[in-house]
This record gives structure tokens, sequence and C-alpha cells, in this order.
């Protein structure tokens, strides 16, 4: 056999081997399109116009409770929120370190509660936080810092590894959504118009040790160094989700350290706040006070954008023809939304629309 | 040499009756004998001709033949 | 290691394109290079082990060929002076001295074995004996951890010692290549006992890189892989579901765990030989085959020459016929000729020896009694199929469709089922409880079970069935394609597009229906932390 | 004596070491109870050892001790301090053991008609947390790991003196009733006081002297 057969022959066999495995894996990679949504959060963000004065970064207290669309109407201010379930500390860092190499907000909003979860959870909810991010090293930073053991780094480069076994629970989002996720999200905000009023939220368990853990010291202190280098204002926040329980141990921490570091810190779970924000959780929360909904969100977007419009100079951008292209889109469907998610609920009692 | 390979054709006649070990040559390759009976004729020579026929000598050339299997003898006999 | 760890697999494919790429005398010296990082990666004391073994064994080899030849020149020398029994005596008396020697490297090295692999269990069984009489012995019971593949290694060099003791052929002079031959990386997971002759051809060849051999050899590889991590992979939650909790899992259950285990032992042991013998391939080093379609085989001496070939023929090469033409078992033979009759006396020896070669390959396989038991049930049944070999050529002489083709199917059938049976003392490894199990199987009919879907309560989704399912038809199959030789040969011979086509569809198959990662829990997809 | 056999006869003695005792066993026979030799499983994947796991039923005979009964009714109160093993880990409720790790369902219903339920959802996924009250005491459950739709028992807490734990300590004794019933805790802190056994634990949540709330609890 000539050698350059064997080189082609053998380059070929590769090449197709690679191809079909590409295919295959885009087949069964999940499309996070109808039960759980989540999984396309972060993805989104880069099919925005990446030109946003304030940056969220944090698990679902984030991106449920504030409505970037009300901060664009009320004050023009161009926000994205860059969350995804049960988001780690180090990975809302990787997060923001990955957004700094497309745009420098002015303000960047991190909540608090990942605080308390010092090492890596699982591994399912790594897989929405990390996978939809492009490959950077903020992403190789964040896998290594988020695998739990069970997990290999060579299924996150290669993700048929992981999801090879899914043929056998196809369905037919994954043949609809093979070339994409159709946008399920405004400007990283997750909206739910439905209402449940808030339940009478039982006693908190006492902790044994109310301490958190180093490694979550060190990512915020990192993340705060990061803002300093980008000349960033970094904004601490509490979102008034009542569950799970923020202890006064741990509020007392965070405080103490925002001084020390000359941080802004607003707890919303604090009676002036929620008197200020107006929040009502019989009205404003669709799963009896763990999240807010849209009215909720709205309120919350209101109070908070006027907070940082007083303290961080930010400018009204609603005349900027880019941007208000770019808003206008997500506004109308941010409002088509709401509309499709109250017939929903009137026809068939939930948003989702299914019987 | 021929009353050795009498004898030792009348045992191996013994074990199988219907193989022609006149002149069959592939006892051990064709898998005729296998490895009950090659323990059996060996304790069956070594009865008849006080012999000792050691395990390195259980190799197919040896055994594959009722000649070989008398030169063996005959071998190790006048050793 | 396993051959499922992704550093194997890495490790593989490196060494595959260095090997290649090196001049050809180097190539060897690569391969155990390679051995020897792939032996320290199980634990760095076990270099300990296999060192000695390899030390120990070059040392006497190269002595005992040193005296031979000695011996040799001696007799050659006084030929004219010593009579022919004064020579014959001579000769005597030296090889007594090498088998002094090769005692001694046989003690040690199976000495150090039994001390690791059955000290415990021997302490264990004394103590109990001495418990017999009054309180429980307290003697020390070693706990040692297992030396990788010991069992392999040690077999293979203890035959070379013994072959050269033979002067069936040369014994190596270089201790590096010896040591190569003692730890060839992919033998020291599952085997095969390979022979220093068959082995050294390849071994040291070095031979350049071809692209039929390569082909064909990578495709053997994944052909191991689709067997171990398709098949065996997927189905051993349920075999270890069902033989781990044997009060709820019986009669019919006991039935599906024993058949399941048929199907989880043999993919998983005939895939690891495939990848071996694959490796071997692409390195172009031949590989004795371990298995020959065991599955066909109509009785039970049949089917001990088509599976684990190697171990067979070691033990009827080493101890076997040693034992059974040994003086005082041919003095046995004269003894019971006499005394019992002459039909008794000549099948003596064989019977003992049977009953010997037997424990011991059972107690090859474990320190523990039900693998005792399973390895003298396996020679009961093979002195009673050899008793009543000629009632069986009388029946089939009779009746002349038993020589058909579906009674041969039946005969495969059934032995296919008893050594199934005879199988499950490796599952419940307690003899009393697994002689219990068997007997489930004849009392308890909750054949309901197969109809009322508890088959899907067995840690096995409709999904995991059709991947077993197909993946058996695919084995029979190619099983079938096989008896006329090699499909890969005759897929490479037809044309080489299809040949890279297999080599695609095969790599396809592992990396889709492989039973590997979390994904393989799909459960765990949707965990949720409290 | 032929040498030949020597090389045959060191080879079976070595390894016929075992064999003295038969297969057969006797009642103490403790043959099968080869505990080191059979769990150090020889490599030889011929009986493909290494992949059946060491869930493999144990094959001594000997049943072993019977644990400390864990006594789940409730003891009459003695006078001298319980030893950790025969505190009451699992909390009864009108009746009904609540033990944590086991399944939910079962005591809920027994338990009957809670005064309130709080529904607390996992951020993106089915399983929830649920939280039961009862009066001043409040069970806590949790999603199987494996199982979304199955709940297990988490927690049990008494917040108010209108409950006592099985050995009569209620929220508000003080610090030395405490000792005196339940002896020297495992773990303990100014702020609580905490007994651990395999898997569980009863913790004493202090204010000051007196005890603020009494948690039984998972240990993970």
């Amino acid at each position: 056999m000539a050698k350059n057969k064997v080189l082609i022959a053998g380059l070929a066999m590769t090449l197709t081997a690679g191809a079909v495995l590409a295919a295959y894996q885009r087949l069964v990679q999940p499309k996070y399109m109808s039960d759980v949504v989540e999984g396309n959060l972060i993805a989104d963000y880069y099919s925005s116009g990446m030109d946003h004065d304030v940056l969220f970064v944090g698990d679902c207290e984030c991106y449920e409770n504030f409505s970037p669309v009300t901060l664009w109407r009320n004050y023009g201010i161009s926000s994205a929120i860059r969350g995804s379930a049960q988001q780690l500390i180090w990975q809302s860092y990787y997060l923001l370190e990955d957004t700094l190499r497309y745009e420098k907000p002015k303000v960047v909003v991190f909540n608090v509660l990942s605080m308390k979860y010092g090492e890596p959870q699982n591994e399912a909810y790594n897989r929405m936080s990390i996978e939809g991010m492009r490959w950077s090293s903020s992403k190789i930073g964040n896998i290594r810092a988020s695998m739990t053991d069970e997990e290999s780094a060579l299924s996150y480069v290669f993700p048929v590894l992981r999801y090879h076994s899914r043929w056998s629970e196809l369905t037919s989002d994954d043949l609809k959504y093979y070339f994409g996720a159709e946008p399920n999200f405004f400007s990283g905000y997750y909206l739910r118009a439905d209402v449940k009023p808030a339940q009478k939220v039982p006693n908190p368990t006492p902790l044994t040790d109310y301490a958190f853990s180093d490694t979550c010291w060190d990512y915020l202190g990192r993340m705060m160094q990061l803002c300093a280098e980008n000349n960033i204002q970094l904004v601490l926040i509490k979102a008034p989700s009542l569950y799970p329980f923020w202890y006064d141990e741990w509020d007392r921490q965070i405080t103490d350290y925002a001084e020390k570091y000359h941080l802004p810190y607003v707890n919303f779970l604090n009676d002036d706040k929620l008197e200020a924000t107006g929040i009502d959780f019989e009205t404003d929360t669709y799963d009896g006070g763990l999240h807010l909904n849209v009215y909720g969100a709205e309120k919350l977007a209101d109070w908070f954008g006027g907070y940082l419009k007083d303290r961080y100079d930010l400018q009204d951008r609603s005349q900027e023809p880019v941007l208000q292209a770019e808003w206008n889109d997500i506004c109308a469907r941010y409002d088509a939304e709401i509309e499709r998610q109250l017939k929903n609920l009137e026809q068939y009692g939930n948003v989702k629309g299914e019987a | 040499m021929n009353e050795i390979r009498e004898t030792i054709i009348g045992i191996l006649q013994d074990l199988h009756e219907d193989v022609d070990f006149e002149n069959e040559t592939r006892l051990i390759d064709g898998k005729i004998l296998d490895s009950f009976d090659i323990v059996t004729l060996i304790s069956e020579l070594s009865n008849e001709f006080d012999v000792t026929i050691r395990a390195d000598k259980i190799v197919p050339e040896n055994f594959n033949s009722a000649d070989a299997l008398a030169n063996m003898i005959a071998e190790l006999e006048d050793e | 290691m396993l051959f499922t760890d992704s550093l194997f697999i890495f490790g593989l494919i490196l060494l595959f394109f260095v090997y290649f790429l090196i001049p050809q005398k180097f190539r060897w010296m690569l391969l155990l290079a390679a051995s020897i990082a792939f032996y320290a990666y199980s634990g760095w004391t076990n270099l300990l082990y296999i060192g000695a073994t390899a030390a120990t064994t070059f040392f006497v080899t190269k002595r005992i060929e040193k005296m031979a030849a000695a011996a040799k020149d001696a007799v050659s020398a006084h030929k004219s002076e010593w009579s022919r029994d004064e020579k014959k005596a001579f000769k005597e008396a030296e090889k007594k001295k090498r088998r002094r020697w090769l005692i001694l490297l046989l003690v040690f090295n199976f000495g150090m074995l039994a001390v690791i692999k059955y000290g415990a269990f021997t302490m264990n069984n004394l103590n109990g004996i001495i418990g017999w009489f009054g309180e429980r012995g307290t003697l020390p019971v070693p706990n040692f951890l297992l030396p990788m593949g010991i069992s392999f290694y040690l077999f293979q060099t203890m035959g070379y010692a013994i072959d050269v003791y033979r002067e069936k052929y040369p014994c190596e002079k270089n201790f590096a290549r010896l040591a190569l031959f003692v730890s060839f990386f992919p033998q020291l997971i599952q085997g095969p006992i390979s022979r220093y002759d068959d082995l050294a051809k390849g071994l040291y060849a070095g031979n350049g890189f071809d692209a039929e051999r390569v082909q064909l050899g990578v495709q053997r590889i994944l052909w191991g892989y689709f067997k171990k991590v398709a098949l065996a992979d997927r189905i051993l939650p349920a075999v270890t579901l069902l033989i781990s909790d044997p009060e709820q899992y019986q009669g019919m259950y006991a039935l599906l765990g024993m058949l399941y285990y048929t199907l989880q032992l043999y993919a998983d042991f005939t895939g690891g030989i495939d990848i071996t013998i694959g490796i071997g391939q692409v390195l172009g080093i031949p590989v004795t085959e371990n298995f020959q379609r065991p599955f066909f085989s109509k009785n039970i001496t049949e089917y001990w020459r088509r599976w684990h070939i190697t171990l067979g023929t070691w033990f009827k090469d080493y101890l076997f016929y040693p034992v059974s033409v040994a003086q005082p078992m041919l003095k046995l033979s004269k003894w019971s000729r006499e005394k019992l009759g002459k039909n008794i006396g000549k099948y003596l020896p064989v019977y003992v020896s049977t009953i010997a070669v037997w424990f011991v390959t059972g107690l090859w396989h474990g320190a523990a009694w039900n693998f005792i038991v399973w390895g003298l049930l396996n020679a009961v049944i093979i002195l009673i199929s050899e008793r009543c070999t000629p009632l069986y050529n009388k029946f089939h002489k009779k009746c002349a469709w038993s020589n058909s083709r579906p009674y041969d199917g039946f005969m495969a059938i059934r032995t296919t089922l008893m050594m199934g049976c005879l199988r499950m003392f490796d599952c419940y490894r307690d003899v009393p409880l697994t002689f219990k199990m068997f007997g489930t199987m004849f009392t308890m009919w909750n054949v309901q079970i197969f109809t009322d879907g508890s088959l899907m309560k067995l840690k096995l989704t409709a999904a995991d069935y059709g991947v077993l399912i197909a993946g058996t038809l695919i084995l029979f199959t190619a099983s079938m394609l096989g008896r006329k030789g090699s499909v890969r040969k005759r897929v490479w011979e037809r044309s080489r597009v299809l040949s890279c086509c297999l080599t695609v569809v095969l790599l396809l198959t592992v990396l889709i229906f492989g039973a590997y990662g979390i994904g393989y829990d799909s459960s765990q997809f949707i965990y949720n932390q409290f | 004596m032929n040498r030949k056999a020597i090389l045959a006869a060191v080879l079976a003695a070595a390894m016929l070491t075992g064999m003295t005792g038969c297969g057969g066993n006797t009642g103490s026979s403790t043959a099968d109870s080869s505990a080191a030799g059979d769990s150090a499983a020889s490599e030889a994947a011929d009986s493909a050892q290494n992949e059946l796991p060491e869930v493999m039923p144990d094959d001594d005979f000997e049943t072993d001790s019977a644990e400390p009964a864990e006594s789940s009714d409730s003891e009459a109160p003695q006078d001298t301090p319980a030893d950790a093993g025969s505190i009451a880990f699992d909390y009864v409720l009108n009746g009904t053991a609540i033990v944590v790790g086991e399944e939910a369902a079962p005591v809920l219903e027994k338990l009957g008609e809670a005064e309130s339920v709080f529904e607390a959802p996992s951020c993106a996924f089915t399983g929830s947390s649920y939280y039961y009250t009862y009066g001043g005491v409040q069970v806590v459950t949790y999603p199987d790991e494996h199982d979304q739709s199955l709940n297990r028992l988490y927690e049990v807490d008494l917040n108010d003196s209108s409950a006592a734990t099985n050995e009569g300590i209620k929220v508000g004794d003080s610090y030395d009733d405490l000792i005196a019933k339940y002896g020297t805790p495992t773990q303990e802190t100014p702020a609580y006081a905490s007994y651990q056994t395999e898997g569980k634990a009863v913790r004493f949540f202090l204010n000051g002297d007196s005890i603020k709330q009494i948690v039984y609890t998972i240990v993970m």
C-alpha cells in the first residue's frame, strides 16, 4: 500500500467518524426546550448585541427576579443576566470573566445566595451552567472548578461521550431544535406570568456551622478584583426569595465583608427594601415565595434601576439606534410572551399550555 | 522392531477399535487421540516395555503414528 | 488499570504511533517501557513481585542451559572412555542437578503465589479446622493486595522455565527481553498465557507498519470493546442485582441470573482477549487465540478445548502430563492393575490426575471453596462423560437422526446451559447457597416473571434489552460467519473501502451503544440536588 | 523414588495446603469464611471476579451479633443518663416513629392531615422538598436521589414546648436537664449539643442555658 494511500484512508476514516459523531452529538444533546428550559440561558447571551451597562450574575434568584425590559423602558439602561439554575459562585466568576471578553459593563450585580455552596454540587446543574459557554480559558476554568468526582473533563470536550445513550429518549424537540434553540428568554430573564401566593414559610432549621467556605470567599475576592481591574462597580445583592432561608448569620458575614471592602450590599429581604420595592408576596410570586413572577420582577427592576442610576451615572441610552433595534425586538417578544402565558392560564390553568 | 509395533497397535486398538492404526499418521494432529488416550497409552507402554516416558517426550512427532511410537520406544530402550 | 480506562486507551493510541515511528531495533524496548509503566500504574510495590519472578527465572534458566551444555560437552569429551551405562548414569546425575534448580525456582515462585493469593484462605481454613477441636484457631491471617495479573504472568513464566529445562528451545540471554516476555502489558489483565516460542517471534521482531495488519488489528480491538462495553457492562447491573439478593431472586430469577452472567462473562472475557490479540496484531505480534466459538461445543471436553484454551493447554502440558506419567502414578497404575483388575488399573492414572488438575484449575481462579468445588465438578462431569463415550457412540450409531445439525444444536445448548450452571459458583460464591439456588430453578416455577413486566425491574430498560438482543444476534452471526476464517480478512480482501467502513461503523457502535460514563445511569441525569 | 515426581508433588503440595478440611461443612466450620482471601479477589478475569463488585453475600456462616436494638418505641424516662446506644433517634409523633432516611409517604399517611404544607421546588427540576407542620412539630422531606417522585424523610423539628422527646426533654428545658437525661453529647458548642449515631443525629439548639429548638436529622 503506497504510503500516501494509507494516509488518505486513515484521514478519510477519522473525518467520517468525526462528522457522524458531531452530527449525532447535536442530535442527542439536550435541547432544553420543553420541560427544563433553563439549560439555554447561558448560550442565549451570545445571540445578543453584547452591549450592556448593567450585568447580573447569579442563580435563579437573579434570572427570575429582575426584568431587564423594565430597566430599559423606565431608565434606558441596557442590562443582561448571566445566570443559570443553582449557579455556584465560581461559575458566576468564570461567566463574568467570559463576558468581559465581549463587553465592559459599568455595573456588575452579584446575588450572594450561592455563597452557601462550598463545593461542586451535581452534574446536571453543572452541565446546564457550563455547556452553553463558548470555548475559552474561562470555560476550562469553570469545568475544572465545578466537576464532581464522577464527571470526566473529556465528556465536556466531547458531550457525545456523556449523552451517547440518549438515543433511546429522543423526542420531537431533538429534531425540531436540531440546528438551534428558539430564544426563550429576555436578555437572560426567565419570565413567568402566573401567580401563586406565598405560603406560611416554615421556621428555618438551625445549622451547626454558618461560616461560608474559603473557596467562596476566594472567588468573591477574585470577582471583586476582576471588577476593580476593569473599573466596574460591583454591587452585592440578596434577592427577595423566601426560600432557601437566608440566615442572619450569613447576612452578617456579607454585610461585614461589604463594609470592609466598601461594596454596596442590598438585602431585598429587609423590611425597608420590601416596602420600598412594593413587593407583595400574594401577587408577585409564581411559586409561593421562592421566585418572583413578572410583576414582582418589574417592581424590583424599577426600584433597582432608580437605585443604580442615582449612584453610578448610568446614561439613558434609549435613543441609540442600535440598542433601540435590539431592545424593541426583546420588548416585543416579552409582551407577546406575557400574553401567551395569560391566554394559556385561562385555557389550561398553566402557563405552558399543556392539558 | 516390528513386534514392538505390533504390541503398540494392539494397545491402540483397545483404545479405539474403529481406527486403522496401521497407516494412520495424524493420531494427534487429527485429534484422534486425546489427552486421556495419551496418558492411558503411556501407562500401558511403560508397563509393557519397562521404559520411562517423560512428559517432555509427549510431542506430536512421537505420537502421530504407530511407527513414530515404535521409534520412540526403541530409542528409549537403548538409551 | 482496565481496558476501559480512558488513560489506557490514550496510552495505547500514543504507543501505536510512536511504535511505528521509532527505528525497528528500539521497538521491543518501547514495549518494555510501556509494560513497566502500565504495571507501575497498578502500584509500585507490584513491580517487586513481577521483578522477582523475572529475575529468578532469568537466573535459573541461564544456569540450567549452561549446565546442560557442560554435561553434553563432558559426554562428548569422554565419548571413547565411558561405556554406555556410565554415560547414561552421568547424564542422569546431571539431569538431577538441573532439576533441583528448576524445583527451587518453582517452589520460590509458586510459594510466593501461594502465600499472597492463598495465604489468607489457607490460614482461615486451618483456623477452622482447629475450631473443630475446641476454640477456633488464631493463626495469623495475612491480607495481601493481589498484584495485577500474577496468576497469568507467573504461569506463563514458569511454563517458559520448564520448557527451557526440557530443552524445547534455548533460553533468553537478555534480561530486558525476558522481562518484556513476562510483562507484555495486554496480557496482564486477562491473559492469554502464551508460550515463549510462539510470542517471542513477533515480540522482538519490531515489525513495521502494515496497512492490512493494522486495520484488522484495530477492527479486532474495536470488536473487543463492543463486546465489553456495549454488552458486558450493560448487563452487569442486572447480573449484580440478581445475584446479590438470593432471598428475593430465586427460581426463574436464578435461571435469568445464570443466563445473564453467561452472556456477561462471555462478552467481557472474549472481548478482553480480542483487545489483547488486536493490540498484538497491530504491533505485528501474533498472540495465541484463547477462544474458538465455545458455545458451539457439543460436550464438556470439547468446551474446555474451546474456552480459555491457553489455560487448558498450560495445565495439560505442565501438570496433567507430568503428574500422570510420574513414577508413583505408574506404580499406582501397576498396583491397581493387579489388585482392581485391568480395566480400572488402566484408567486410574487418568482419573487421579484429572481430579488433581481440576482441583488446581479451580484454585487458580480464586482462593475460595466455591472455585474449588467448581473445578472438581468439572472433573467429575468430564470423567463421567469419558466413561460414557462408548454408550454415546452406540447411541449415535444406532439413531442416525442424532448426527443431524439440529441435534448438534441441542447438544451445544445443553453444554452451554450446563457450563452456565457451573458458573453459578462464581456468582453466589458460597457452595451450599449455590446448590440451593440451583435447586430453586426446578422447585420454584415463578415463570410469570417473564410476562408480568418484572424483567423491567432488573435495572435494564427496554432500550438495554434491545441492544443486548441485537448484540447477541450479532455475536451469533459473527461466530457463524467466522467458521470459514476471519470475517475481517475476507472483508479486507473483498474491498479496502468496505473494510474502512467496517472500522468506522465499529468505532461508532462502541461510542454510541457503549454503556459507559454517567449517561449510562440515565436516572442520574435528572438527579436533583437536595 | 523417581525424582520427576517431586516436581509434580511440589506443585500439587503448594496448592493442596487448604485441602485438609473437606468442602462439606460441619456446623461451626468456617471453611467458607475465607474473608481476606476472597475479598482480595483474584484478578483471574476468567471468573470475571473483579467485575462482580463486593456486594456479594458474605458467605460467613456466623450470623452477626444483633445490632444494638434501636428502641423506636418510647422508653420510660430513666434517671441514669442513657448512653448513646439507647437514645431514641427516631421521634415518635402520636404513635408513629419517624425514621429519617426512610420513605415519607407511609409515615405521612399515618400522621394524618398536616396543619400546613410548604412546598419548595428545586431550581430547575421536578423534585421538591416539603415542610409539614403538626402543631409544634415540623417534618421535612426531600426527593430521593435517583427517583424524583419518591420523597424521603429528612428532618423532624420540635419548635415549641408542646412536644417532648422520647426521653422527656422539651424546648425550654435547661442544659443541665438535657445532660442529666442524655449524658455527654457527641459534639458540643455553646450554640448546640448534638448526639450522633450512624447516619442520624438529634441536636438541641441552645439559647444561653435553655433549649430553643430540637432537631432530629439525617447525617449524610
